[in-house]
């Protein structure tokens, strides 16, 4: 049970990283640093992943684990980076109001959410069964960066930094989905970036800018 | 025998119901022909009509027992139950009778380009007609609210006939709103009276048992739901506008049968479905029923329009009737059966009176209307020398309505005021001395009513023509006057037997309080308690009248001479007299406006005794609106108002609400 | 119901007929006296319908059938009224036809009648009579109602001839409190009904305060007699109402002999010797009051009849 | 078999229009290919009808009376939608709204979303619920988005972020359902997300991870439902996109989520031996009608008032399945397909109210009665029938409800009602100028397809006097399996 414990260790402190690097994307404010802190997540994300396979050997973990890699290492960012660059948005900043305050209620959420794993963990049979409460803290932090975001670009690298940590619990409560779902989910996540990509463009066009405070014309009066 | 009459009965009802419907489709085989759709399938429907009160004088024979029947239409698990009972039988007597009318006046009364096309009308008419007859026979909760509803949205239809003019559009959306409030009403009042046994069938809900307090919200729900349909105050807010707007063939049928089909839901409710209850049901009942009747009165006085002036007078007769209604809950939770019965026959009698000559009236104001283009009083007059017809026959409705001896609408006050005088009886220490009053309520609003009559047919067919177009009013056609006679004719009958409409209630009282009034020694005397303590016989009253009036008339031309000069009238030695100068329906408005002053929210504008070409105009309105109506709405938009916020346009903000409620949820399941 | 029943219908009918003129000229005479005029002689009447019997009619150009049947329609019911109310005898076969509420009813028609004729001509007196008439109509109808109500809640019964019955078998009965405050009440509708001071004057000719005057304005020749008639006869009626109600001692019971009937018509002459000049006193000693005024008297009227049907409830019952 | 054909139809014929969408007769096509769809789907429905509830392709695919219907009811809707949308789309064209490419883009889409709706319904795969269901957001948004103005941009991004964040709560909820499967229906389980297999044990499943799962789910497709609050996307998205597409939105779309969300609820009441489920979707259904029936007060483009009534609506179905039981369920199950019916119906009609007076504004739509009466006569009639007038089947469902609740929730009552009167108000007093009155307006250049709106309506008003014994039968049988 030794180097189980070990990887153990090693997964959890993975995924210290992990809350961590969603804890530095709340409070960033460059679009390029985040993307980049994007990128990093999902490498922590696609390490732990193996980790995880390795130790348990799964080889339906490796696959996925691949997968993370090629969707959100390579293609995402590579897709995401291109946009920047076309709609020259690289070193915008959006102002962010009072950086504290959403740490604290990020804090608060980070509690609550390992309050509300505490039962799943006692009941998951994998080696990272307390991490679950930081995959939950990781959706729940980045919800909150998406409603506390102004601005279309970050508002969908919140998104996706959501969806890692959905893909985080997967595997750390159940070795993740079947294999034939995750494809499918995949498949969804590219289409979406796909249109989130479509979607930039048209915003600027109609817009001039991917400011969200723009979108505020229909409501009710 | 009679098993086999009513079985035919039903399904002969059931059948002709059908053709109704059939009718209302064919109409639509040439939407625009007038020939076809009016002159050709109304008299047709009149016909079905005949039947339809022949189906339900059957139900009304001597033993006859109640007939049931299932039809494969409605929920899967609550097929369309009918029922023909004795109260059935006589509400479907009354819509047929009237109905046949009607619906040969409208024959001749329709024509092309007002409004919605011919047949599309012809439709909603007939449907109108079956779903009030559908209404009388459903035996299940889920049937009546469907023809309840349907007989709504179809008379909606027909009021907003002339949809272009937006205060008939108004007007329309109003009635069918408290139509649609009050239906909400009467069906939370099944869903109460139901108790515990969810089959929703008549048959259930007599046999269920309720708590007192829960049967007491059925009354209740049932008060306010078919009090909303009734127009009893304050919920009749409706009723003067919606009447008005119709085609006056339409404001007959709504006035004259649908308030009727409201009666009859409320006494199904109360008698039939509900147990005797406390005293206070019936207490609550004749309040409102003796306040509604006043205020109709009064309303009526005073207003300018032939048609809301007939309405208001609705109003009033409804409160007449629901006062009858009342009276007898009241003796029934007495187990004072006799009286019960007294009271309830009353209110029978009238609904049946009432629906003979407001149907005959709204029919000679939409007569008037064609002939003249006008239904403002302030501009009528003079024209039962233009119309004499369509004038003696009014002259008939107008009198019955005012409740004079010997026409039928005397005979229903009769009964009710003989009822009231009984109520000392009532072994109650001071509802004994609170009920007795209500007759000089009655009595008050039966001499108002004959005002308001004399208001009304004086001005609008006596004196002279107000205005120079009024002496091209051309005659109705012959199908009109039919109609109109039929229902007049109804009038005087009533008024001549009165013992027979007597007899023939007898048999739903007795089968809804378990008590007849006494029956009289022969059909021309109404003796409904001892014949000693109380008689009336329209039959020698009219021999009387009419043999006094010809013996007068024959002995002055016998002793004296028969000679007549026509003159001028005598100018009072004022030279410059012209028609405008008879009393306006405002003049003679007046006193009344000057007697209830508190009860209108008037406005006047008075000239200035300098002016020259004065000017007087009089406003008035309801309390109602003001206290009840408008501040109900006010509310209503603020809460909106209020409610909007939530959708402010900004994306974070909605983000912000999903989280919440997750972690809401995620709260309340830890 | 024998033969002689329905005979004496008939001539209670016609000796009402016969004695209404005579009793308005005594009512007119009394008033003379007391305002020490020169009075006019009894048959004063007689004579006034004689002349206008044998006058033409002077019809408006635009005057309708309504306008000529109405004087005939109007004077039957009050002949009709007179058979009912039994003024002589209870023996009347007639009398069940219409009970008193039937009766009440019966003058309503009348007073309908005569105010749609009055708005048939079209001139402005007319009309306005009209709704001055139905105005006092719709407050002396209810009023004359619960008077009645609270004698029938008394004697048990609204038939006339039954009430005199159950007053005469147990005179005691007519200490009812109830009935004095009906009593009152009752006068006072007779004043308004029948177009006596204070509420109209009959003999005013200034057409500004005429009620019943204007409605008639437009009526000349035997319609106006006709109509004249009527209102004495009305006037009669009320008078023999308040009798049976408030002292029906002398009318003849059920099978009384001829002897008997003889004696009652004597009271009833009597009674209305009586009741003819307290009319006329009571006229002479109160003012005409104005026309807005007069509601209220009436009001007062149908408050009193009701308080009367209050009191018996409280006491009485 | 049937349901290759029934999901290959509308898979197969975005592809193909894909390519041949922007010619002339693509409409045509589309219309094909929905018929086909439509054949299918009664070919299943025949199936099942006499075959009873059956699984397909090693149990990835499970049909039973319950989705069965929903299909049958998504490929009618389907297919009077894209009857109703050929002469709508085009009339749009001329009036220089779209482009053919925008109309290619239309017509595949339409078909993709089709074939996610009906891939939601029949699959047994957890995960691919929740896959289709994504899918069915992916392509909707380009359809609402489709006429590129500020307006419809800005909706299509806020239904897009909003359903987005959603559904992946929604994707937590699934992963936290597996994990409590797998260690009941042991470690390597392919199967632990199929939803038979689910039901099986849901009695064994772990109550609290159980909880936490269905909040995540209920959220996430309850987003989609459109229950207050999580509805703000609804009404834009229905107000901006194309006519024919807020047609199955509300008709179609909002079915299939709440049919996602019944699934789900199945399993957790069988979990959790609890009412809190239920109480959550009353409390949800509540909230949702009395909130949209004052916004209907407020309203002044036609198409969004239609669209807070469908959020009315789906409130008062979710309430009655909250309630549960084999009467409320029934009453909902016939709600879902009746507001269906109805409300795409007056979408069509809306639609050409629209076209016909070249704006959505209502206080300029008048008088449609006398410049094309069937568009009149069908916009008053789906009104009222919206409204719950009898004899109507709305009212039918309705009454249903209402007996229920007043049986097993009398408190429940009198809030419904009260919402009811409301938006019966709101919305008549909008409808009847709209209907009546005069107007300047001109004619369309095609006449308008009214045939579906009119055999919408008819359905809608047989089952309200009859409905057939079959029919019947079957929502009972479906109504037994939700009531479990």
């Amino acid at each position: 049970m030794a180097h189980l414990n070990l990887a153990t260790q090693v997964v959890q402190m993975l995924a210290g990283a992990l809350l961590l690097i969603s804890f530095a994307m709340l409070a960033e404010r460059r679009s390029r640093r985040l993307l980049i802190l994007l990128v990093w997540q999902g490498a922590v994300l696609v390490a732990s992943t193996l980790l995880v396979a390795s130790t348990a050997h799964l080889p339906h973990l490796f696959y996925s684990a691949a997968l993370t890699f090629v969707l959100k290492v390579c293609v995402l960012p590579w897709i995401l980076f291109r946009l920047m660059r076309k709609l020259g948005i690289e070193r915008d900043n959006e102002p962010l109001v009072n950086v504290p305050t959403l740490m604290l209620v990020g804090l608060g959420l980070v509690i609550f959410a390992f309050g509300l794993a505490q039962p799943v963990s006692a009941l998951a049979t994998t080696v990272l069964r307390n991490t679950l409460g930081i995959a939950l803290a990781v959706i729940l932090l980045s919800f909150l960066m998406i409603l506390a975001r102004r601005k279309a670009f970050t508002q969908v690298i919140g998104f996706l930094s959501l969806e890692n940590g959905l893909f985080f619990a997967a595997t750390s409560t159940t070795y993740g989905m079947p294999m034939v779902v995750e494809l499918g989910m995949a498949l969804d996540l590219l289409v979406a970036v796909f249109i989130f990509g479509i979607f930039f463009f048209h915003i600027r066009e109609q817009f001039d800018s991917l400011d969200l405070d723009q979108l505020e014309s229909l409501k009710e009066d | 025998m009679n098993g086999i009459a009513s079985t035919t009965a039903l399904t002969a009802l059931l059948g002709l119901i059908a053709a109704w419907l059939v009718l209302g489709a064919l109409g639509l085989a040439r939407p625009n022909s007038i020939r076809w759709v009016a002159r050709t399938l109304f008299p047709v429907g009149a016909l079905i009509a005949l039947g339809v009160a022949g189906a339900g004088a059957v139900a009304l024979t001597a033993h006859f027992s109640a007939q049931t029947a299932v039809l494969p239409l409605g929920l899967p698990s609550l097929h369309f139950h009918v029922r023909l009972d004795a109260l059935s039988g006589f509400f479907l007597l009354l819509l047929g009778i009237a109905g046949a009318g009607i619906s040969v006046f409208a024959a001749g009364y329709f024509r092309a380009g007002e409004g919605t096309a011919p047949g599309m009308m012809g439709l909603q008419y007939h449907l109108f007609l079956a779903s009030m007859a559908l209404v009388i026979l459903a035996d299940d909760a889920y049937m009546f609210m469907v023809a309840w509803e349907t007989m709504a949205l179809s008379s909606y239809f027909l009021v907003v006939t002339q949809h272009r003019l937006p205060e008939i559009r108004r007007a329309g959306f109003l009635y069918l709103l408290m139509a649609h409030v009050g239906a909400l009403g009467i069906l939370l009042c099944f869903g109460v009276l139901q108790g515990g046994s969810w089959l929703m069938t008549f048959d259930a809900m007599r046999g269920a048992t309720l708590a007192p307090a829960w049967a007491s919200a059925a009354f209740v729900l049932a008060l306010l739901g078919f009090g909303a349909k009734a127009g009893l105050v304050p919920l009749h807010v409706w009723l003067p506008e919606a009447h008005p707007a119709a085609p006056s063939p339409v404001s007959a049928m709504m006035s004259g049968l649908m308030l009727k089909v409201a009666v009859y839901g409320m006494l199904r409710v109360s008698w039939d479905l509900l147990h005797a209850g406390p005293w206070w049901w019936g207490l609550l009942t004749l309040g409102v029923g003796l306040g509604t009747a006043m205020y109709g009165a009064i309303f009526a006085a005073v207003q300018t329009d032939m048609k809301r002036l007939l309405a208001y007078s609705s109003i009033e007769n409804i409160g007449l009737i629901f006062a009858g209604i009342g009276l007898a809950l009241l003796c029934r939770s007495f187990d004072m059966r006799l009286l019960a019965a007294l009271a309830l026959a009353a209110a029978l009698i009238h609904s049946f009176n009432h629906a003979l000559f407001k149907s005959l009236l709204f029919l000679a104001t939409g007569s008037v209307m064609h002939a003249t283009g006008e239904r403002s009083l302030g501009k009528l007059g003079g024209l039962i020398r233009y119309m004499p017809w369509v004038a003696g026959l009014a002259l008939i409705g107008s009198l019955a309505i005012a409740g004079l001896p010997p026409l039928n609408g005397f005979v229903s006050e009769w009964l009710l005021l003989q009822a009231f005088l009984q109520t000392p009886q009532i072994p109650h220490a001071f509802l004994n001395m609170i009920v007795p009053l209500g007759a000089a309520i009655v009595s008050l609003t039966a001499a108002l009513a004959g005002y308001v009559m004399v208001k009304f047919y004086g001005v609008v067919f006596l004196g002279q023509p107000r205005e120079r177009a009024l002496e091209q009013a051309h005659p109705a056609g012959w199908l009109e006057r039919t109609g109109l006679s039929w229902l007049a004719l109804g009038c005087v009958l009533v008024g001549v037997f009165p013992q027979v409409a007597l007899d023939v209630v007898g048999r739903i009282t007795g089968q809804l309080v378990g008590a007849t009034v006494q029956r009289g020694p022969s059909p021309w005397w109404m003796t409904p308690l001892a014949s000693n303590q109380a008689s009336y016989s329209g039959l020698w009253l009219w021999a009387g009248l009419v043999l006094v009036v010809a013996a007068t008339f024959v002995l002055v031309r016998r002793f004296y001479h028969g000679r007549v000069r026509r003159t001028p009238a005598w100018d009072c030695g004022y030279r410059w007299q012209t028609p405008r100068m008879q009393d306006s329906a405002e003049g003679f408005g007046q006193p009344i406006r000057h007697l209830f002053g508190p009860v209108f929210r008037m406005q006047r504008e008075l000239p200035l005794p300098s002016d020259p070409q004065p000017q007087y105009r009089v406003q008035i309105e309801e309390h109602f609106w003001h206290a009840l109506y408008l501040p109900l709405s006010r509310f209503v938009l603020r809460t909106a108002e209020r409610v909007t916020i939530l959708q402010g346009g900004r994306l974070a903000t909605y983000l912000l609400y999903s989280f919440l409620t997750l972690i809401l949820l995620l709260v309340w399941v830890l | 119901m024998s033969a002689t029943a329905y005979a004496w219908q008939v001539g209670e009918c016609l000796l009402a007929i016969a004695l209404a003129p005579l009793f308005a000229g005594w009512v007119g005479q009394c008033r003379a006296w007391l305002q020490n005029r020169s009075a006019p002689p009894l048959w004063q009447p007689y004579r006034v319908l004689r002349k206008l019997f044998h006058k033409d009619v002077a019809l408006a150009t635009h005057a309708s059938w309504l306008f000529r049947s109405a004087p005939y329609v109007v004077f039957a019911t009050m002949v009709v009224a007179a058979a009912i109310i039994p003024s002589v005898t209870t023996d009347l076969p007639l009398a069940r036809v219409a009970d008193a509420i039937a009766l009440v009813g019966v003058f309503a028609t009348g007073r309908v009648f005569m105010s749609l004729a009055a708005m048939d001509v079209g001139t402005a007196f007319g009309s306005m009579g009209a709704r001055r008439e139905m105005m006092i109509g719709f407050l002396t109808e209810p009023a004359l109602l619960m008077v009645l109500f609270s004698a029938f809640m008394a004697f048990g019964s609204t038939a006339l001839p039954r009430v005199v019955e159950v007053v005469l078998r147990q005179p005691h009965i007519m200490l009812h409190p109830s009935l004095f405050f009906a009593a009152v009440a009752f006068v006072m509708v007779l004043l308004a009904e029948n177009a006596r001071l204070p509420v109209d004057n009959p003999t005013t000719h200034l057409e500004l305060t005429m009620i019943h005057e204007s409605m008639t304005l437009e009526y000349s020749g035997r319609h106006l007699a006709l109509i004249e008639w009527a209102a004495w006869l009305k006037l009669f009626n009320y008078a023999c109402i308040g009798f049976t109600l408030f002292m029906p001692w002398g009318i003849a019971l059920h099978g009384a002999g001829p002897g008997l009937l003889a004696l009652a018509i004597g009271a009833l002459i009597a009674k209305l010797v009586v009741a003819g000049a307290a009319l006329a006193l009571l006229e002479s000693i109160t003012a005409k009051l104005r026309l807005f005024r007069a509601p209220e008297f009436l009001t007062m009227a149908f408050l009193l009849a009701v308080l009367g049907l209050l009191v018996h409830l409280l006491l009485e019952v | 078999m049937e349901i290759l054909l029934v999901l290959g139809c509308p898979l197969l014929g975005a592809m193909l229009l894909a390519v041949v969408g922007a010619k002339r007769y693509a409409a045509e096509v589309s219309v094909a290919i929905s018929l086909a769809t439509l054949l299918a789907a009664t070919a299943l429905v025949l199936r099942i009808i006499h075959g009873g509830s059956m699984t397909a392709l090693h149990e990835e695919f499970f049909i039973d009376p319950f989705n069965v219907f929903l299909v049958a009811l998504t490929a009618l809707v389907g297919f009077t939608t894209s009857v109703f949308s050929r002469p709508y789309m085009r009339i749009e064209a001329e009036h220089g709204r779209l482009t053919a490419a925008r109309l290619r883009l239309y017509h595949s889409m339409y078909q993709l979303f089709m074939a996610a709706m009906l891939l939601a319904l029949t699959t047994n795969n957890m995960g691919f619920l929740w896959v289709s269901m994504e899918m069915a957001t992916l392509s909707t948004v380009l359809l609402v988005s489709l006429y590129r103005t500020r307006a419809s941009v800005e909706a299509a991004w806020k239904y897009f972020i909003l359903c987005g964040v959603g559904i992946a709560l929604a994707l937590f909820g699934t992963a936290l359902l597996y994990a409590a499967a797998e260690n009941v229906l042991g470690g390597e389980g392919m199967n632990a997300l199929l939803w038979t297999h689910l039901n099986a044990v849901k009695g064994q499943l772990e109550p609290r991870v159980m909880g936490l799962a269905f909040v995540f789910l209920l959220v996430g497709y309850g987003t989609k439902v459109g229950l207050a609050p999580l509805h703000n996307w609804l009404p834009d998205a229905h107000a901006e996109g194309p006519t024919p597409v807020s047609a199955v939105l509300s008709g179609l779309l909002l079915n299939v989520a709440l049919y996602a969300v019944i699934r789900c609820k199945i399993l957790a009441d069988g979990a959790l031996h609890s009412t809190l489920p239920g109480h959550m979707l009353m409390g949800f259904g509540l909230l949702s009608t009395v909130l949209a029936s004052f916004f209907l007060w407020r309203q002044r483009d036609i198409k969004r008032l239609f669209a807070y009534s469908s959020i009315e609506h789906m409130g008062i179905i979710t309430f009655a399945f909250g309630m549960g039981g084999p009467i409320a369920n029934f009453a909902a199950l016939l709600h879902m397909t009746m507001h269906s019916l109805t409300k795409s119906a007056i979408f069509f009609a809306a639609g050409h109210a629209t076209q016909l007076s070249g704006t959505q504004r209502m206080d300029k739509i008048r008088g449609l009665l006398a410049i094309h009466p069937s568009v009149g006569w069908g916009l008053m009639l789906g009104g009222l029938a919206i409204l719950g007038m009898p004899p109507f089947g709305v009212f039918t469902s309705e009454y249903l409800v209402l007996i229920t609740a007043m049986r097993d929730h009398p408190w429940a009552t009198p809030i419904l009602l009260v919402a009811l009167a409301v938006a019966f108000a709101a919305i008549f007093s909008r409808l009847q100028p709209m209907v009546f009155g005069d107007t300047d307006d001109r004619p369309l250049p095609h006449s308008p397809a009214l045939v579906p709106v009119f055999i919408h309506l008819g359905i809608v008003l047989m089952m309200g006097v009859y409905i057939p014994p079959a029919l019947a039968e079957w929502y009972r049988l479906a109504a037994r399996l939700i009531a479990g």
